[in-house]
């Protein structure tokens, strides 16, 4: 029995107390008929030993290939401090600060964690994280049908430029609502939403939601989006990557009056890629939204004798409290990993945060740049972009990827399963991780491939 | 413990880590004025030096389970392995893009069926998704599919989902975001559902009931056969919250309560850690019926026995994707490697522990003169106290009872939940805790209830050697103040 | 500047609070013809994002064969809370224990490692480490020339059976003292040292080394080896292996007055191989000759308000306080080694060690069964092993090991070197971390090779 | 915070962490029962759970750089990056048995022949062998070199080696293990070597002289060149005891200053951890006439370029091993990790800011009434203040202001060394503390200091805020209880 501490002796003082012969009897409320077997198709328990080895074992049976895969989850260079400080015993097991003065450690770092986020966006406040980027802009979108009073037709204007997965997310999630989502096309030479190709004077829209950069890495037209869902009584919903953040205009700062609610994926501010997770969902408002905002929220205050400290606050939205009137039903979150991006953002400090955002902008570009000179590698889309590109293939992506990945190489994300008229295209992406030999080890293992 | 300040204020303009960024740049080519920003974000400018002090200097401030008995009720706070997190976060596991080909997947799919496999065997269920990222998106899952079901049959009367009085908030929250409208159902006073109000309410417009079995009482719900019947009857489905596993792991399976979808809290059950509040990981598990609606990806095996994700290919009428990509992946990584180490008798002696070591703490509390909520009934693997009596004299709360703990060491209870229970405190000391820690538990609460029978300001200013003593939450929430600001 | 946090204001104010212009003012006591010209053979600095890649390329040249080669270094299973906690930055960046006060957490620490080691080896008490198994053996050698004030001859009986490093090492350490270092030949039989090969009335001898095991794992007759060396005026020296410690007799209870001085190298507990260091030194004695004994000592005592506290003791015998005199010149130890060794041994507890004693014992007999039934190998000595065993091979075990390596094995330590009397001979091992499987791969490779 | 028992009183017979060893286990066949073990040995029997709550508790009672600014002089406690531990404990590195083949350990070998590249640069030696443990190793591999080169020469008329009074005590006790006399040299009133008083003692029975530069006075020896020649013109060597290197780093080369061997703290200088005492790394550099006899293993390459180690072959006049392998190999490792993120700038600039820290917390403490022991001198990386003044009146020594600074949360000073400065403190606030620390400390002097003037019972009774008050050092060493003991 790993784990469990108790002697024989203490078993058998323990049953005593409590009036017992066996801990058998302990269970006797149970109705028999409903006792299960044993649990047969579970293996036999092994020591740390054993474990350990098979688990190294599983690990190698995962390929470490070069990586130029970004559509959402980016390798970055995470200092090593991050993760020796957050998986530090007093973070790791911790439970939710609801014993606030027992849990200062925490709660002081994600008032600071909700600062740097607010900070990174432009936008006046943030919660202490959701789940992840995608189920965020679903929480956006709920948000947004809460907040925007004045229209009704919670109809909520969704580009196809927002990541595909996202889209199924919200979709999932936001089912039950009468939510009515709208699709916007994207402008085929600028791979971006074109202010232009807007309704000038549609029905009422609850929301639009504008990605930056976009799920082709091109870099949306923000001020006139901004202006053009305002001017249509629109909330603006943004959805942003945090890296990028450091060098392109801020959502807070959109257009004539920002945007309103804000959300992304926290994945890029020092989590490793892990196969998909756990990353965590940000999300920030306006402060005079704030009420509907889901999540936990830390709030600063004074204890008994005057003394700053800090609480869970505004509990009166969520679940515990509101129950089947709850802001949403959001109870645990991502705790831990926003202490390891607090730690992250820290550690870069603003100035580290922008090299990083420039290093990925300059290598993504020579990356393209020299795949472009391929013979039958194109460029896709004109818009600026930040650290993704879409580039044209000469041959299927699916054969592409196939000989890149023999070559040691993750080529990039295949888009013609969620873009049927992007077929022979795939998006690249070199973070501040690459190097220049890296670069030339893709061109030159895509011109074998191509060749 | 000293003061210690805002990482804003270790901030000085112009300080940087050059570290982690010296050699990093690169121009900004093609990327118009219009489009980038003007002002850097104000984040902190610290050395490392300072940054790695402070958050070390921070975490001291927590208690936690390396450090304290953290017997907080439906909460589960287990001693979390640390070979689970040493081997989950080997470079083959943390370096692995979510978008790589299967082909390049193999040992983290490997475990991740593994692992389903495992949830399939505990909980009696045909079939595991592990995607949903908390108990609450589990409870999101399951009531969806029970709406999906409903739907697919055309069966669009079903517009209620009854839950208990004594429920976790999230259950009533998810039935909402699912478009049901909740009824609740009363308890009895012994603490399980009271079927005669079931049978009032329940009829053609039920699509479900959650419950969870043990309930938040801490007691097991004896007829739980009984309810099953009833609302399949009806036509409704069964939800199981699994926030409550361990008391029963290996004991009683919820496929064989008759539950039609259930979701699993590994951070709970499988000793994942709660890391201040999360990552959590809610895997539902499904009866036959509900297979089909699923959400997805869930692990499968192809003609050559490699694994490969099904998607909405393979599950068409799934609810959905829940996650950008598989949920929290680590976190079910974690729990596998804890599975893997207990083993069948293991998980076992999980809840023959837990149960143990409740009714142990209940017994001894008891005879201390403590009341607890429904005395006639055992323990499960928690129990609640309740100190309705000492509210009214000498007039010390459940919260301050709570707040009285901390300075001797102790995190405190669950307070003031269930609901329905006046001044309560939900005690779980979970199976990893020994004797000793419960019989020093039960000296401190002796100790407090002296101490309050002398002078309850003695309670009433508690915690008095934390690095605050009591917080008040209600300026807090008047006077919001919600981040650091620079000033002007 | 890396780990520089001052701005150019910082620099600025504090320049003007000394009273100069520049940095270069305040080295103006150097005089000028010594000042050095730029570090030119040093690279340029690199990011920890570059250090990191360069690191991992690095650590992916080391081969890592499965390895059965012990010879004073044994890969041992460590639990991962090991490491988890010893590298808390509380632990990992104090000082030596000065300030007691605000080293409570270390001194705690080293007195239940004190504690440990004493029980391990039935010794009564233990200092906080030296830096190896080879210098503690050096310092004992130290220690008992003081420590036996009736021998005047300065002689040491030292097997050939003793580690041949740890023989090298001693011999480079005590050079300088006037002591003689002589060497006791082995039972060619038994490869240990036969009680009747030795001297029944020697001349004055101050100290017999007994290792236990002994290099080629076989377990020497440490009763009587204790007793004659008694009878004859010399103080006995234990050289243990830890992990043996669970289930051999130990040296506190050897022969009818137990070992004077015991020391040995503590890596086998929770220390990683890591290329040979850093590991730690462990030594106990009797009380009486307590005064005698070099390194660091924790010892308990009461603070103003008898509160029970724990500070370094018995100061006047090391260098800081006694200078010339002292019992020895080491100061900084192996601290942080011994951290782990002691979490180590708190989570195998007395049944865990065993545990893994026997598997140890039973792992490497398996094994040489095996191997033994390949035509042509051998076991040489038939005395008791614990977990080490010397085989004899029909080709040079040079040879051999090259094959085996080519076969992903590291398949042992060559013995002839160091012994010449034993060409062709292998010394093996296989600890607990060993499977069935792979007892058979070593099996199968050899015969490979062999045949 | 509360009090934490001894792990074994934690202990509880045949309570079992079975997670670590339950599977394993065998026969101890052809052992006989007279060499086996009788009785256990009392290790704690404790849970996983109660080990690192135990130690997790106990590491917060520790004062660390990663806590608490550490201005221990001659410690050189500056921040130890975290990366240098992340890299050094890859799997690659840790897993490799000291034992293996060279072509088996390309990766190590190349890292460890970089360092010694490096290590060379910086000190402006000929050649380096990394295998000293400490730098008291390495101090005695330098001073057994000394020896040898004598020795070789058959000069056996060397038998004194010269230190100077405000010498660590790792320089006497180490001459004296290389079987010297050890001849004190006096310092005059400006922290200088008397000059005059070596020429006295000087001759052909000098083997060598042990020096620092700077000096432990926190001084450079201006006249290290007129000693240099002193020393060599009457046949001996210089020693450079490489403790307060982080002062020249770049600035000036032991090897230009005349030195003939060096040992190099790179827990100090490079920053490795302390780890509460060790372990430490201390390689010597050596001119060309020591070279033959460098202690062993040395990394070489071969005629492929290959990497591989030296030994008595390459060096058959080898003061020998010091180590059973090559010393603390990862240390070493993190030493090379460092050195490669500072690069050449960076050691300079080591240099430039430990320096100014020093200067500038001086010349704080100055103007804020300290005494400093050596006012006409300018600091190098640290610096001595002496209490004799307070000492005096109002009675209150430098254990007293040192006790003190640890209620304000800052780790004291060394205290009482160099001995030849009464009542001092010996302050090195490193390169890595920021200027607002710096200026707490002197805030927290000044504090102390008005205290003191009011009631030196405050300073007296210090400190009244850590885990113990002031403990009783004569009664441990009195009666001695250097272990647990089972009760009988
Ligand atoms: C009974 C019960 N149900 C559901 C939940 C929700 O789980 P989670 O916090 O993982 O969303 C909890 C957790 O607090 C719970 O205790
Ligand atoms: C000046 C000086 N020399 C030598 C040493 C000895 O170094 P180590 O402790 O590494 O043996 C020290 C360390 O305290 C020192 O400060």
């Amino acid at each position: 029995m790993p784990f469990i501490p108790h002697t024989e002796n203490d078993t058998r003082a323990m049953l005593a107390a409590c009036g017992v012969n066996s801990i058998e009897d302990l269970f006797d409320e149970i109705p028999p008929e409903l006792r299960a077997d044993a649990l047969n198709g579970i293996p036999a328990g092994r020591d740390e030993l054993a474990v350990s080895r098979l688990l190294h074992a599983r690990a190698a049976q995962n390929a470490q290939p070069l990586c130029f895969a970004g559509a959402g989850a980016y390798e970055h260079h995470i200092p090593a401090a991050v993760w020796e400080i957050t998986t530090r015993g007093e973070y790791y097991s911790a439970y939710t600060p609801y014993q606030a003065e027992a849990s200062q450690g925490t709660l002081q770092l994600l008032y600071e964690f909700q600062t740097m986020v607010a900070e990174l966006t432009a936008m006046e406040v943030a919660n202490a994280s959701l789940y992840d980027g995608a189920t965020a802009l679903a929480e956006a979108v709920l948000m947004a049908v809460r907040a925007n009073r004045k229209s009704k037709a919670r109809r909520i204007f969704m580009p196809r430029t927002v990541h595909p997965r996202y889209r199924d997310v919200v979709a999932a999630i936001v089912r039950h609502q009468g939510i009515t989502l709208e699709l916007l096309d994207y402008d085929s030479a600028g791979g971006h939403i074109a202010p232009a190709s807007l309704p000038t004077e549609p029905a009422d829209i609850t929301a639009l939601i504008i990605p930056q950069p976009n799920f082709f890495g091109a870099l949306e037209d923000t001020d006139a989006l901004t202006d053009w869902a305002h001017a249509h009584g629109a909330l603006v919903i943004g959805v942003v990557n945090p890296t990028a953040m450091a060098v392109i205009a801020p959502p807070g700062e959109w257009g004539t009056a920002g945007a309103d609610i804000v959300c992304g994926e926290g994945q890029p501010l020092g989590i490793p890629l892990a196969s998909g997770g756990p990353y965590f969902g940000f999300m920030c408002c306006k402060q005079k939204i704030v009420r509907q905002m889901p999540g936990r929220i830390i709030g600063a205050t004074v204890d008994l004798e005057g003394k700053r400290g800090y609480v869970l606050t505004l509990q009166a939205r969520e679940q515990h409290i509101r129950r089947s009137k709850a802001t949403s039903n959001i109870c645990t979150n991502q705790g831990l990993m926003t202490i390891a991006a607090t730690i992250y953002m820290t550690l870069m400090g603003p100035a580290g945060l922008e090299r990083v955002a420039r290093q990925c902008h300059a290598n993504t570009r020579a990356l393209v740049q020299r795949l472009s000179e391929i013979d039958g590698v194109e460029i896709l889309f004109d818009r600026p972009a930040f650290h993704e590109t879409v580039l044209c293939l000469p041959r299927p992506t699916a054969e592409v990827l196939a000989g890149l990945s023999e070559r040691g190489i993750f080529g990039g994300f295949d888009l013609s399963a969620d873009y049927p008229e992007l077929d022979n295209t795939l998006l690249v992406c070199a973070t501040e991780t690459k190097s220049a030999e890296d670069l030339d080890a893709y061109t030159d293992a895509l011109r074998e491939v191509l060749g | 413990m000293s003061n210690e300040p805002l990482i804003f204020e270790h901030s000085r303009p112009g300080r940087v880590n050059r570290a982690q960024s010296a050699h990093l740049g690169g121009e900004l080519n093609g990327i118009p004025e219009s489009l980038r920003r003007k002002h850097p974000p104000r984040l902190p400018e610290v050395s490392e030096l300072d940054a790695v002090r402070h958050y070390t200097r921070l975490s001291q401030k927590n208690f936690s389970i390396d450090t304290h008995f953290y017997p907080l009720g439906s909460c589960t706070m287990k001693y979390n392995p640390r070979a689970c997190n040493t081997l989950a976060s080997l470079p083959g596991f943390l370096g692995q893009h979510p978008l790589s080909a299967a082909r390049d997947s193999q040992g983290i799919l490997a475990c991740l069926w593994d692992l389903q496999e495992m949830l399939k065997e505990v909980t009696g269920m045909c079939a595991v998704s592990l995607t949903p990222m908390a108990g609450a998106q589990g409870e999101f899952a399951g009531v969806a599919m029970i709406r999906a079901y409903h739907d697919a049959r055309g069966d669009a009367a079903r517009t209620e989902i009854l839950v208990p009085d004594a429920a976790h908030g999230t259950n009533p929250a998810t039935a909402t975001m699912c478009g049901y409208t909740v009824r609740e159902i009363p308890t009895d006073d012994q603490g399980d559902v009271d079927v005669a109000a079931l049978k009032a309410v329940v009829g053609p417009h039920t699509a479900g009931i959650m419950l969870t079995n043990p309930s938040t009482l801490g007691v097991f719900e004896r007829r739980i056969h009984e309810i099953a019947g009833i609302v399949h009857e009806a036509g409704g489905l069964l939800y199981y919250d699994g926030a409550n596993l361990n008391a029963i792991l290996g004991k009683v399976k919820p496929g064989d309560m008759g539950f039609d979808v259930i979701h699993i809290n590994l951070h709970k059950t499988f000793s994942t850690p709660h890391g201040g509040g999360g990552p959590g990981s809610g895997p539902v598990g499904v009866s036959e019926r509900l297979h089909p609606f699923m959400p997805i990806p869930v692990v499968g095996r192809d003609d050559n026995n490699a694994f490969r994700w099904l998607d909405e290919h393979d599950l068409p009428q799934s609810i959905g994707r829940l996650s950008a990509h598989m949920g929290n992946t680590g976190i079910l990584l974690r729990a596998y490697i804890y599975a893997l180490m207990l083993g069948r008798e293991g998980m076992v002696r999980i809840a023959d522990y837990a149960t143990l070591n409740a009714n142990y703490l209940m017994a001894c509390l008891r005879d201390a003169g403590f009341d607890m909520a429904l005395p006639e009934r055992r323990a499960t693997h928690e129990f609640i106290l309740t100190l309705k009596r000492q509210a009214k004299e000498p007039g010390v709360t459940a919260m301050d009872f709570a707040k009285r703990l901390l300075d001797y060491g102790f995190h405190a209870p669950t307070t003031y939940f269930p609901l329905i229970i006046p001044e309560c405190l939900l005690i779980e000391p979970t199976e990893t805790e020994s004797k000793e820690t419960l019989d020093a538990f039960v000296e401190a609460m002796v100790t407090i209830q002296a101490e309050a029978e002398k002078d309850v300001e003695t309670l009433k200013g508690a915690p008095y050697s934390l690095p605050v003593r009591r917080l008040d939450d209600v300026k807090a929430a008047r006077e919001l103040d919600l981040r650091w600001q620079a000033e002007a």
